[in-house]
């Protein structure tokens, strides 16, 4: 006679409501799914039931302000981060710059860098560039102060989309088409 | 209203009662009427109301039906009976090209009413199916997607950075120091880099190698042997490099340059 | 080593995803969870394998033209209308006869929806359509005036659960559907 007749699909209706609204619902909003009278009592009953039995799952019911919903676990939330990724602001000209001179005249030290950019090179500039996997150190030189020497990585090689640095835009052409005879 | 009797023909059986339902209440007519979609909506209407075969239109009866019904349009919703006249004009046409004398074998692409009829035929196809659509589950009607709420954290993707980015980062370090006009990078020159800092990696790890181990005369190509022999002159040329031999014909050794106040050359 | 180890855990990425996106996730949009490379087959056999994990339960997974979402069970619809009462205005059937016209001559102009249905089209008509998000500006007609083309959206497919224009119900002939013999 009654149309849902027993705890599991009363407890079907509640997680299908909570699964596809889109706030919190508050206990009066779920009291309106049945069209037959329920108690709150029974009603926080179920929602506590329901609340275990996904317990070990990716989704848990929980209580907020305005009522209840089901929200990702936290564990997830790298993952879904992914999803909708926000794009960081370009590199520096420093960082393009430092990039650069490791790509082409590599191994490199700091020194090198500085010398051909003119400025100090900013320890900030390498780490971006090392966190990146971009770029790492391969030796040092046997000069006072052992120096490190940086080259690029199969990461950048990658990355661009390269199979060797063979194939970076040589700049040949450059010098020669700048410098008008 | 109506005094002339149908006389259509309905699968061959004469069709004679006289349909009742044209009458309408004055004041039920204009919404009536805006329950028409236009004259084919209202043709269509005719149609089916009295069973007619739209594959052979009587054409008088229905175009006599079709003026009952836009003259009382004209009498009170002028505006809306623009294209109701439109389609008056054109019922009359079909129905005098009917009088005309004509060859007795008349192909069917020859009938007046041809054209009338796919139109009809069209528009019905269209009402049924949009009636369809509009019958459909959608979503926000009847479907319901998951929504579950999650914290939204940001993760910040690194910046692209394309090859021509890299290009232009370099052409503008060489622009700024003039005196770096000498730097012409090749491609040869830059896989003797390449390959500089791959021997240097191996050596990182190795520490000593054997000359010969740098090299894999089976699977590299000449060209490439000829790179790595380069790639570890610049090295020892800029001293990022020693190679040793005890004597001659003996195994040569590379190794990372030491600190240079334990071993000079 | 490897960020997501096991079957079970790929496939609780995955419905965490689905479960909490308000919009259909493509094959591409799916992939980009994932940090390592997966195969596009394997993608889909752990679709498919998630499907089959809720065959009985309250949300089915299906694909749509844009992708793959979890939607209420048809049974479910009757409690869920409970919770919005104030449901969304019909379209008049001046909107939707331009809809099916759209949808099933595409692209269209104007003046071939005007010539189908035999009267004049209101520019409401249209904009209704689009701000639906359910008719889009393909291109233009080259012949004089270039009249604009309008073709049916992906998100229109999305919101009637198609996969493509091949499901929207056939087109049936004026005579066989409705002359009984």
């Amino acid at each position: 006679m009654s149309e849902t007749s027993n705890i599991a699909q009363l407890k079907n209706v509640l997680e299908v409501a909570l699964l596809t609204a889109q706030e919190p619902l508050s206990l009066d909003d779920l009291l309106r799914l049945f069209v037959e009278r329920m108690e709150r009592a029974t009603l926080r009953m179920l929602l506590d039931e329901l609340k275990q039995d996904w317990a070990l799952r990716t989704l848990e019911l929980v209580q907020v302000a305005s009522g209840y919903r089901f929200q990702a676990r936290k564990e997830y939330a790298n993952y879904l981060a992914r999803l909708n990724p926000e794009r960081q602001a370009k590199y520096s000209r420093a960082v393009m710059e430092t990039l650069a001179i490791i790509a082409y005249r590599q191994p490199v030290t700091r020194g090198d860098i500085e010398e051909i950019r003119g400025v100090a090179v900013n320890a900030n500039v390498m780490r971006q560039l090392q966190e990146r996997d971009w770029v790492d150190v391969v030796g040092q030189r046997e000069v006072p102060g052992r120096p490190s020497l940086y080259a690029t990585t199969q990461h950048f090689l990658d990355d661009l989309n390269l199979k060797s640095l063979a194939e970076l835009p040589p700049m040949e052409d450059f010098v020669k088409s700048e410098i008008k005879l | 209203m109506i005094e002339t009797p149908l006389n259509a023909k309905i699968k061959g059986e004469d069709f004679t009662d006289l349909p009742k339902d044209l009458y309408i209440p004055p004041d039920a007519l204009e919404v009536y009427l805006e329950a028409f979609e236009g004259p084919l909506d209202l043709l269509l209407y005719l149609i089916r109301k009295h069973n007619l075969d739209i594959l052979d239109i009587p054409m008088a009866d229905l175009t006599r039906q079709y003026m009952v019904y836009v003259e009382k349009m004209r009498a009170i919703k002028l505006e809306l009976a623009g294209d109701y006249l439109l389609m008056s004009a054109m019922l009359i046409e079909i129905k005098s090209r009917m009088l005309l004398p004509k060859p007795t074998e008349i192909a069917i692409d020859d009938d007046p009413r041809a054209e009338l009829v796919r139109r009809l035929m069209e528009y019905e196809a269209i009402k049924l199916v949009a009636q369809r659509l509009d019958e459909m589950p959608k979503v926000g009607e009847g479907v319901s997607v998951a929504s579950a709420y999650f914290q939204h954290i940001s993760q910040v993707q690194p910046p692209e950075v394309s090859l021509d980015d890299l290009a232009e980062a370099w052409r503008s370090v060489l622009k700024r120091a003039s005196h770096f006009q000498h730097h012409k990078v090749g491609r040869a020159e830059l896989s003797v880099r390449e390959h500089m800092s791959i021997i240097l990696r191996r050596l990182k790890a190795d520490n000593l190698l054997e000359f010969t181990q740098l090299f894999d005369v089976v699977n590299d190509g000449i060209p490439k042997l000829v790179v790595y022999f380069l790639a570890i002159l610049e090295l020892a040329r800029e001293g990022l490099l020693r190679i040793t031999q005890q004597q001659a014909f003996s195994p040569i050794y590379i190794q990372i340059a030491l600190d240079l106040n334990k071993n000079h050359e």
